[in-house]
């Protein structure tokens, strides 16, 4: 049961993975494919956490940190390059 | 494992490289070294990985006296690590040099820079 | 056209050679000689849980003293290209005011963005990450500072002297470890204490924060420097 | 009692990539950068802080740390959207046709 | 107490809870590492806000702050259900619009907070933050008065952001 | 649990080959391109991860990922009216 409902969190995230990147490469603007990056990186943190579980090691977290931070300066960057581009 | 991403690193290499050599934008250029760059990386820890094995990072569900046996190559990490870090001072480098560049001639486009034609 | 041809030719036989090496692969059982060398002595000689970190700091002590080397002369010269570029005079544009609340967003965030540097560098031994890691999240923490003020400027002499002082001690610990124990960088200058705790592995937590500090204070120099450039 | 918890874990995560897939897929449907961003914020956001809930459940030992990134995130995540869509509006992202009102645009451009 | 120290103070606390939090636990050695790094960062960075910083020390705001994340929560919950209702509907049925809302916030933490509130709940999103004007979007706006529509979108959150901040 | 791990290191291998090949077609912008590589180099991070190498996956999601995109968006705005 337990393990049925991991899969069906694997197979949910990875169909969400692959919707995020679809919008990454149709685009149509920038800003848009920002939006995506940030998903994707979020959807990364989740990926990251399920490794963790899979391989029972907690210190893969520490990386999730970082990821959480970086995809909040990701879009800052973006954003801030995008609005003197006018 | 091992295998994709021997796969992927390749084929990154040569994304990388064809992009590098077909672009005439020299922030193009500098984009697609960047991807090959990672191509390396990830070459160099794909053949360090072990099936089965554990990160090379000892707590208290991998003991010391366990790890020759548990454990994958920690060498290749260690020389990716260094790699990715002067990755970076390389890039911007390179960045610092095409904006500079840039300043002088007006433009990025390496074929109206006669003195890098090859 | 001929360069392309040239080009693609280039690229077909690397990856000739690329895919005779990926399927002439085995994959191994047992770890090579100086892995399992590392493996089972790490904890003996050094005290880290950490075994890249092990490697990083003390086996190969001296190639990370090369590449902070390296990054540094990279930041310096870096720095000084921009400067000798820096686009004289021309018409500055109104700058853009940041917004409020990327403002006291970045107010909220910056001191947890340090902190969690500071927590990377430090446990280097015994989590994953380190001096380079921590050093860059330091630096994510200048750069949120400068796009939530664009304006703001840093002292340089602060990050000139933390860079400069925190090369010093490390070149110094690296000649105590030479006089004290085995070799230049050696970690048991101070003792190694219990595997596990934050003041174990000897002196490689100390080398480790003196890297992040110098890491740090490097990608910071050079973001400063960046943003100092005149935008067009 | 442990299996139980294992079982709420499981659940928990199971609910939280749906609720991702469902942010991915409103991300994808959406017709302008607006209703893109914010599908794909509050998704996420419930999305990921369940998926923390579901570990923790799993792993109680991982509490503090997976508490440290649910915080971090619920902080980060809707402060980087609305710069993102403060951004997109003063490129002059285009709306999409259905856009019934624009109080922003009325008074007038960038600059406060 | 002065208020800059007393900032100070506040600002040390929240990086030395963060630091348990990471996982130093309490041995003696790592609050000692942590609470150096703690005291210069909060030194370095005297005009650094923390979540706690302009909070009201009276039980009357603790207790408004559990209240807040209760509803704030119910409301993350209800919109993520209404999201996934209008993704799955082939017709898409939305109608966004940007609107502006008023508020009576001063306090930079208690606007940042209800600018966040209002980007995580239901069909709502902080585009721009201008003096006393907010600039919502939100993806499905009903037609007729917005004045009184829009009203409606702060004020669930500003109740409780007004006694723990002000 | 044991073929979760490989399954998800296929995903991002495909999903890291269709970034960068947007990374190096010329037809798209800059940004794009540059956002690419990032991207790419965000994967390859999870990839290291699941390669069971975290600290090379903090490296290159702080430094390859993060600092080389924020450097190459810098030197975009400064060179912009090309």
């Amino acid at each position: 049961m337990v393990e049925g409902l991991l899969y069906l969190t694997a197979a949910l995230g990875a169909t969400a993975f692959l919707l995020a990147l679809g919008r990454f490469i149709r685009g149509p603007s920038a800003a848009d494919r920002v939006a995506a990056f940030d998903v994707l990186t979020i959807i990364s943190i989740t990926g990251i956490v399920l490794a963790a579980l899979a391989e029972g090691r907690g210190i893969y977290l520490d990386v999730a940190l970082v990821y959480a931070l970086l995809s909040f300066l990701g879009v800052i960057t973006v954003a801030h390059y995008l609005e003197r581009s006018v | 494992m091992t295998e994709i991403a021997l796969a992927t690193g390749f084929l990154l290499i040569l994304i990388g490289l064809y992009g590098a050599l077909t672009n005439r934008n020299l922030l193009r250029m500098i984009v697609a070294f960047s991807v090959a760059n990672t191509g390396v990386n990830l070459v160099l820890v794909g053949v360090g990985y072990l099936r089965g094995r554990a990160a090379p990072i000892l707590d208290a569900t991998l003991p010391a006296a366990e790890a020759p046996a548990r454990i994958i190559d920690p060498l290749p990490q260690a020389l990716v690590l260094t790699a990715i870090v002067i990755g970076v001072g390389t890039t911007a480098l390179m960045l610092a040099y095409a904006y500079r560049l840039y300043l002088t001639r007006g433009t990025l486009d390496i074929s109206r820079l006669r003195e890098l034609k090859w | 056209m001929i360069r392309r041809a040239t080009v693609l030719l280039l690229l077909l036989g690397l990856g000739g050679v690329f895919s005779a090496l990926l399927f002439g692969y085995t994959p191994d059982d047992e770890l090579n000689r100086t892995a399992a060398y590392y493996a089972g002595q790490t904890v003996r000689d050094t005290g880290a849980a950490n075994i890249v970190t092990a490697i990083i700091v003390t086996y190969r002590g001296l190639d990370t003293l090369g590449e902070v080397t390296v990054l540094f002369l990279s930041a310096a010269i870096v720095g000084l290209v921009l400067a000798h570029g820096a686009r004289a005079g021309g018409a500055r544009r109104r700058p853009i005011p940041p917004g409020e609340l990327l403002e006291t967003g970045s107010r909220l965030l910056t001191p947890l963005i340090l902190l969690l540097g500071v927590h990377i560098f430090v446990n280097g031994h015994l989590t994953p990450g380190g001096g380079f890691q921590g050093g860059a999240i330091l630096a994510s923490a200048t750069l949120l500072l400068l796009l939530a003020n664009p304006m703001r400027r840093f002292s340089h002499r602060l990050i000139r002297l933390l860079e400069s002082l925190s090369g010093l001690l490390f070149v110094l610990i690296g000649l105590l470890g030479l006089l004290l124990a085995g070799g230049f960088l050696d970690n048991r200058i101070l003792p190694l204490g219990t595997l596990g705790e934050l003041t174990s592995a000897g002196a490689i937590p100390l080398i480790y924060s003196l890297i992040g500090l110098k890491v740090g204070a490097e990608f910071s120099s050079m973001l400063a420097a960046l943003a100092e450039t005149q935008e067009p | 009692m442990t299996a139980l918890l294992d079982l709420l874990g499981a659940a928990l995560l199971a609910a939280g990539s749906a609720f991702l897939m469902f942010g991915a897929l409103g991300l994808l449907r959406m017709p302008d950068i607006y209703n893109r961003l914010q599908a794909g914020t509050k998704a996420t956001t419930l999305g990921t802080l369940l998926v923390l809930a579901g570990a923790a459940c799993l792993r109680p030992e991982w509490w503090p740390k997976l508490l440290l990134i649910g915080l971090f995130l619920l902080f980060t995540n809707p402060l980087s959207s609305q710069v993102l869509a403060r951004a997109a509006h003063r490129t002059g992202a285009p709306r999409s046709p259905l856009t019934r009102i624009d109080q922003l645009e009325e008074r007038g451009g960038g600059g406060s | 107490m002065t208020r800059k120290a007393r900032d100070l103070a506040v600002l040390f606390a929240t990086l030395m809870l963060f630091w348990l939090l990471l996982g130093g636990g309490f041995a003696a050695d790592s609050l000692l590492v942590g609470a150096l790094a703690a005291l210069l960062i909060a030194l370095l960075f005297h005009d650094g806000l923390s979540f706690f910083t302009e909070l009201r020390p009276t039980p009357r705001a603790l207790a408004a702050g559990v209240f807040y994340y209760g509803y704030f929560f119910r409301e993350l919950l209800r919109s993520n259900l209404r999201m996934a209702a209008i993704v799955l509907s082939p017709a898409l049925p939305i109608s966004p619009g940007i609107v502006r809302v008023r508020t009576r916030l001063k306090s930079r933490m208690g606007r940042l907070m209800l600018a966040n509130s209002i980007t995580l709940t239901p069909g709502t999103l902080t585009v721009e933050i201008d003096g006393e004007w907010l600039y919502v979007h939100c993806v499905t706006l009903e037609p007729g008065d917005t004045e009184a529509a829009t009203a409606a979108i702060a004020t669930g959150f500003e109740r409780y952001l007004e006694v723990m901040y002000g | 649990m044991s073929a979760l791990l490989p399954a998800m290191g296929l995903l991002l291998s495909a999903a890291m080959l269709v970034a960068a090949l947007m990374a190096v077609r010329g037809r798209r912008s800059l940004p794009i391109s540059i956002l690419a590589a990032g991207l790419v180099s965000l994967l390859a991070s999870v990839q290291f991860l699941l390669l069971a190498a975290p600290d090379v996956a903090m490296t290159e999601a702080a430094i390859g990922s993060g600092l080389t995109t924020f450097l190459f968006f810098f030197i975009l705005a400064r060179v912009r009216h090309d």
